[in-house]
């Protein structure tokens, strides 16, 4: 029994990593409506630039990279953990600049747009850094393994699950302590209503896919030092992020947080026990929940929906 | 299959009565000019099939770098039978669907003589299924799944990578000695692992080892924590691992965070180059095979790194790896043997090939090596290698621990699983 | 028995209640009113009888059957028609088209492939007479969303009447329409009267109390007097609560 | 004879005898046009695909982002009976066709009630779990590297069999495939089912409040769409003589989606066939001359989303700005609100 406990333990962390993927994408699909295929394109993007400003090319920058690669690494990962995220938010923001000519026609083409923006940054990143896999250097502080019970974890697994952590304090108090999630959480997608209240509305557009690619870009800096840093690896999160959404309920904050939580000790216990069936268990979990409760663990009826 | 000989012919020959017809052909923006002369002088145009995106794009990258080396060096030798070697290459995507659409593309729209280059196993058996239809000569340079020499092998295929079985051969029956008893599988849950972990176990257990455990890991696999919890719960002496692709990438980053590498032993199947170049040392770990390493103490190697750093100025991988020299040995080999046939017909060539004996010397690896004539695989030398822990060259990354001689490491239940098609129930043409 | 009937009808959204005990019957071959003003839940009466919202209690009886909690096709089916306030149309079609997928005959013949619609002359006959009949003669090949706001309007009403109803139920038909296309309107409402069962949601009050043979007040989700217009209009409570505020 | 014509005037328009007449002559000109003829099979093969994805796209208003799930099941239900029980054309096609109606009509269940993007999550997210499922039930479906070996049976008419080995004779086949498929689906979203499906997609209160039971039309369309899909699955593993896993994904359900609206699927019948062409086209004329042709596709993509949203059909009739085609140039003041 006492063999179980580990397991659950570690479903947990894996389980806040996974609420941290959804996040984002939660956020956007809210308030915007709008499935954000571009979320796994945006974690990738989050990861390279942290890994091009922890160890920049020296090639291109010189004898500024060559001074900057001296100073202590944790400095580096530092500034990265902070300014990568907003130079996805920048470019998320760009994206939704483009996006805006798709508002008012059909909500497929503001899906098929993110489709298009994924292909387009995947192949960029491929062109800028190469096809190769590639690492994103983490401190020492935060790597290397603990030991527990006389099982070694890793360290940076419990340093990753705080991180989740604090990004889903956050957004909640962004959600919860600002006007703006106020407005977000009373359905913004009923956008007369946002009107009727005095929002600029576009600025609120441009606010949260800023910040739903931010966070993209965020979990894509916590989870490339556990999963590995190529190209392609935003379809790694592209694809949980959905399944948590549609188990936890489109629009809902817990929904997400517990949607994650769940896949995330689902994937965690049968990884152990019945490790062919890990990756498999989420997507059971989802059609279980969805046939019992068609609109997820904490959805609620959203205006477009029939 | 007789009827689709006919086709080609007479497809063929449509084209041509068209053009004679004196009706207007408009070639396109994308068509492939050759020069059509005296067929002595027509180039020999090679098809080259390696990915350029998914998952393993890298390695096909370093794969076309090394076919494109190998035909360079006959072209500055004035050719193939007196004809320049042309290649033009297509994205297969590591897509399998892409591998067929690509192959068929290559055969009967640039009428490809050969067609060289995977690294996915899927890929290689979507085009060697098409390849075989047309009767075209496929080389698979780099994909090691033992399906491709056995169950899925065809007449006009030959595989040039060591496979699972061999790289598990190789390796088992010393680590026992070396290390215990006591095993565990973590196999990947698809053909290849499956066939692979088969291998280890049934060896394992012929060595008088005992495997306490297995564990399938799912493709996609990303986090593999709770996995390795289990096998610390289980504490095995050696964990035998078959698993591939970017979950083998991303289960090395966790193993070495864990510094699990050192708290027992592991046996990988094989590291590919391209898979491992650029990435800290850490991260490798255990024991795991390759054919070939660019710091084996042979003679020829030294020369083979300098003109593939002279070839390639400007690639971020200095020096060559597995890939590369699957990709280099496998086009040399097939010019080689066209020049011997003294024609390219490729049933010719089917069976100059399947004669292929090759020195150690000209291999660059400790042993002679041969073309299994019954499996059409490369019987070759294998390498065990380790993390090369404490070195200053960023570039030297493996530390060769054996070799192992072909007879040793054949995978002897190849011969009985494939049933290839005869000669004569393949097309034959010269182009 | 009156053809149309709802008793106690509860609805709350969340902690607030909406409907309260409501009472109403609508008497076959009249023209019932249902007034009442913004925001005194007219609208989601409505909603709750066609079946848009299922009641939290009550029950809906129409020819003596219980009709409550059936999905709107359901309702429809059995011969209840509705105009929506905020007009739903199919706007990409015609006129004409509009009219005939709401006829029963085509609606009957719903889940058949592979015979053409536009081919079926009887139908489009009738659907033909229907567009005469709301004044639209002529605008058959217009696109519904091309049509002016006015000819929307009557467009709204069209589609409830090609479904052939027993009961016509229109939601606040006159709105956003100017005097003169108001008046328009109270004509064809007036020559529908006829023929059909209706039931009108108004607040234009002197719209209903021209047209209408009885009349229902909602406020504050609950019926607060009913009559013939005459009889209201001598009612204190409706003076004060809202005459005097519309007129 | 005026009897005669009038029966086939009212299956048959001129646009579809044009159309299909460019491709009866394809294999003549796609060599000399520097092409070759196994892609003018796939290009036949994902039409129908195409054409019966946009039922449920352009005409029904549903955005099924899974659509390659049904695809691929039709292509394994082809292999696994020609491999499994025996060899037969028609009797395969039609089991591929009734297993993905089977799947698309249990996948509709749970999605019928749902529209907009909520309609597209799901479909995503059963896509991927049937996506899953074909990889990992290796022992059914040869897992990633697929079920490999898949004859090409012989069309069996009377007492004559025609081959079906080359790509012209296969060709051929589907094409005619592809011409039954254009007549019915033509004649369907004519029907008074095809025009509740548009009315249903145009407003599906209104639908619901005139009498029309709207689930259970979503539920006919996309069954319906998903046993097409699985028609062009079963010729498709015949063209390929394999069925992969990879027609399934996310990515390749996407790309279904993106060719059907590039070629204009909202604004008319033909959107899909156009775009279905352009993007094989592209493909090859892209991807021969670049590695990161992707890139330069997804941008094209992306530009036409935002600048030519009603497609390449739109934009012809924009051209053309002939009055019958005055819909589209209205279609999309039709917003979301």
């Amino acid at each position: 029994m006492s063999q179980i406990i580990p397991h659950i333990l570690n479903g947990l962390s894996l389980g806040l990593l996974f609420a941290l993927i959804a996040l984002g994408f939660m956020l956007i699909v809210g308030v915007m409506e709008l499935i954000n295929l571009a979320h796994g394109s945006l974690f990738a993007l989050g990861a390279y630039f942290a890994m091009m400003i922890i160890s920049p090319n020296l090639v291109w920058t010189g004898a500024v990279g060559e001074f900057w690669q001296a100073v202590p690494l944790s400095l580096r990962y530092g500034l990265a953990i902070l300014v990568a995220p907003v130079m996805v938010a920048v470019v998320g923001m760009g994206l939704e600049f483009c996006m805006r000519r798709t508002y008012g026609k059909k909500a497929e083409y503001g899906l098929l747009m993110t489709f298009g923006a994924a292909l387009v940054i995947e192949e960029a990143i491929r062109l800028v850094w190469g096809p190769s896999e590639q690492y994103l250097q983490v401190p020492q502080a935060i790597s290397g393994a603990v030991l527990f019970a006389g099982l070694i974890y890793s360290k940076y697994k419990l340093f990753a699950a705080l991180f989740a952590a604090g990004a889903i304090v956050l957004v909640w108090f962004f959600l919860e302590r600002t006007p703006y999630g106020a407005i977000i959480k009373a359905g913004a997608h009923d956008s007369e209503m946002v009107r009727a209240l005095g929002i600029n509305l576009s600025r609120l557009r441009l606010l949260v896919f800023g910040l739903g690619a931010g966070l993209a870009g965020f979990a894509g800096i916590v989870l490339t030092p556990i999963w590995g840093l190529r190209p392609h690896v935003g379809i790694d999160a592209v694809i949980p992020a959905f399944l948590i959404i549609v188990l936890g309920g489109v629009g809902s904050f817990w929904g997400a947080v517990a949607g994650g939580i769940l896949v995330g000790l689902a994937v965690g216990i049968t990884g152990a026990y019945a490790s062919e069936w890990s990756l498999l268990s989420m997507y059971l979990l989802l059609i279980a929940v969805v046939s019992v409760r068609a609109r997820g663990l904490l959805g609620k009826k959203s205006a477009l929906e029939a | 299959m007789a009827e689709l000989k006919l086709t080609r012919r007479s497809m063929l020959k449509k084209t041509g009565l068209a053009t004679a017809a004196g009706t207007v052909t408009f070639m396109g923006p994308w068509y492939y000019n050759r020069v059509y002369a005296a067929a002595s002088d027509k180039p020999i145009l090679i098809g080259l099939t390696s990915d350029a995106s998914g998952q393993y794009a890298n390695s096909g990258a370093s794969d076309r770098r090394g076919m494109l080396m190998a035909i360079a060096e006959f072209n500055e030798r004035g050719g193939v039978l007196g004809r320049m070697v042309e290649t033009i290459h297509i994205d297969t995507e590591t897509t399998p669907a892409t591998g067929s659409r690509a192959a068929e593309r290559l055969i009967t729209r640039n009428e490809c003589a050969f067609l060289i280059g995977a690294v996915s196993s899927g890929v290689a058996n979507a085009i060697s299924q098409v390849a075989q239809k047309y009767g075209t000569i496929y080389l698979n340079t780099n994909s090691s799944s033992p399906t491709e020499s056995g169950k899925n092998c065809h007449r006009v295929k030959f595989v040039w990578d060591g496979n699972g079985k061999n790289f598990a051969q190789a390796a088992v029956k010393n680590a026992i000695s070396s290390y215990g008893t006591k095993w565990m599988l973590m196999t990947n849950d698809y053909v290849w692992g499956h066939n692979t972990s088969a291998a280890t176990r049934q060896l394992v257990e012929q060595f008088g080892g005992e495997i306490i455990d297995e564990i399938l890991v799912p493709q996609g696999t990303r986090d593999f924590s709770s996995m390795l919890l289990k096998v610390q719960q289980a504490a095995p002496q050696v964990v035998a691992a078959a698993v591939g692709g970017d979950d083998q990438k991303a289960m090395r980053q966790q193993v070495s965070q864990l510094g699990l590498g050192e708290k027992m032993a592991w046996i990988n199947n094989q590291q590919d180059w391209p898979d491992v170049y650029g990435l800290p040392i850490e991260n490798l770990f255990g024991v795991f095979g390759t054919t070939w390493y660019w710091k084996l103490d042979l003679p020829g190697v030294a020369e083979f790194v300098q003109r593939y750093q002279a070839a390639y100025p400007d690639t971020r991988m200095r020096v060559p790896g597995n890939v590369f020299y699957n990709g280099y040995m496998a086009t040399k080999e097939l010019l080689s043997a066209v020049e011997r046939a003294g024609s390219t017909n490729n049933h010719k060539v089917i069976r100059e090939l399947e004669g292929l004996k090759v020195s150690a010397h000209d291999r660059m690896q400790h042993h002679d090596a041969y073309m299994n004539p019954a499996t059409h695989q490369m019987q070759q030398t294998v390498y065990l290698a380790t993390a090369n822990q404490g070195t200053e060259d960023q570039d030297d990354l493996f530390r060769i621990l054996s070799q192992s001689d072909p007879e040793e490491i054949r995978d002897a239940g190849a011969d009985a699983a494939c049933m290839m098609e005869s000669l004569d129930d393949t097309p034959t043409f010269e182009m | 028995m009156a053809l149309f009937e709802a008793h106690g009808i509860h609805k709350r959204f969340g902690h607030q209640v909406v409907l309260e005990q409501i009472n109403l019957s609508f008497e076959s071959n009249q023209l019932s009113g249902v007034i009442g003003p913004n925001g005194a839940g007219k609208t989601t009466c409505f909603n709750v009888l066609t079946g848009r919202f299922k009641p939290d209690r009550g029950q809906v009886l129409f020819d003596g059957e219980d009709i409550t909690g059936l999905a709107p096709n359901g309702i429809a089916r059995r011969g209840i028609s509705r105009s929506f306030q905020i007009m739903s149309l199919f706007d990409e079609y015609s006129a004409l088209e509009n009219l005939l997928i709401a006829l029963p005959e085509v609606r009957k013949r719903g889940f058949s492939m592979m015979r053409r619609l536009d081919a079926d002359s009887e139908a489009a006959d009738r659907a033909s007479c229907v567009l005469a009949r709301v004044g639209l003669a002529g605008s058959e090949h217009r696109r519904a969303g091309d049509l002016a706001y006015g000819e929307r309007r009557s467009l709204e009403i069209g589609v409830a009447l090609a479904a052939e109803p027993r009961l016509l139920l229109l939601d606040e038909p006159t709105s956003g329409l100017g005097a003169d296309a108001t008046a328009r309107l109270a004509e064809l409402v007036r020559s529908l009267k006829s023929d059909y069962s209706i039931v009108v949601i108004e607040h234009d009050m002197r719209f209903l109390f021209d047209l209408a043979d009885t009349i229902s007040v909602i406020h504050w989700g609950q019926v607060i007097a009913s009559g013939t217009p005459e009889a209201l209009r001598e009612n204190k409570w409706v003076r004060r609560s809202m005459l005097g505020r519309v007129e | 004879m005026d009897a005669l014509q009038a029966i086939v005037g009212r299956w048959v328009s001129r646009e579809m005898l044009l159309f299909l007449l460019v491709l009866v002559t394809l294999p003549i000109w796609i060599e000399p046009f520097g092409l070759y003829q196994y892609l003018g099979v796939e290009i036949v093969i994902w039409m129908i695909y195409g054409f019966g994805f946009n039922l449920l796209l352009g005409y029904s208003g549903l955005p099924s982002f899974g659509h390659g799930a049904f695809f691929g099941i039709g292509a394994y239900a082809f292999g696994l009976f020609q491999v499994q029980i025996f060899e037969n054309l028609l009797l395969g096609i039609m089991g591929a066709v009734a297993a993905s109606f089977v799947a698309g009509a249990i996948v509709a269940c749970f999605l019928s009630h749902r529209r907009g993007i909520y309609f597209a999550l799901m479909t995503i997210a059963f896509g991927q779990v049937f996506w899953f499922i074909a990889i990992k039930w290796h022992a059914l479906t040869g897992g990633e590297d697929g079920l490999l070996n898949i004859p090409r049976p012989a069309l069996e008419v009377a007492v004559t069999s025609v081959g079906l080995g080359s790509n012209v004779a296969l060709f051929y086949f589907a094409l005619s495939v592809l011409a039954v498929v254009i007549v019915v689906l033509w004649r369907l979203v004519h029907s008074p089912f095809g025009k509740v499906l548009q009315a249903i997609r145009q407003n599906e209160t209104r639908a619901r409040f005139v009498g029309y039971n709207v689930w259970l039309f979503k539920w006919a369309a996309f069954s319906l769409s998903a046993a097409i899909a699985g028609l062009a699955g079963s010729l498709f593993s015949m063209a390929q003589q394999s069925a992969y896993p990879d027609v399934m994904s996310l990515h390749a359900s996407g790309i279904i989606v993106m060719m059907t609206l590039i070629g204009g699927g909202f604004v008319s019948f033909w959107g899909p066939a156009i775009g279905v062409a352009v993007y094989f086209l592209a493909r090859d004329v892209l991807g021969t001359m670049t590695e990161t042709w992707l890139l330069w596709f997804g941008l094209l993509f992306v530009l036409v989303v935002l600048f030519k949203p009603e497609g390449i059909a739109g934009a012809w009739q924009q051209y053309v700005g002939t009055g019958s085609h005055r819909r589209v140039a209205s279609l999309f003041r039709l917003g979301r609100k």
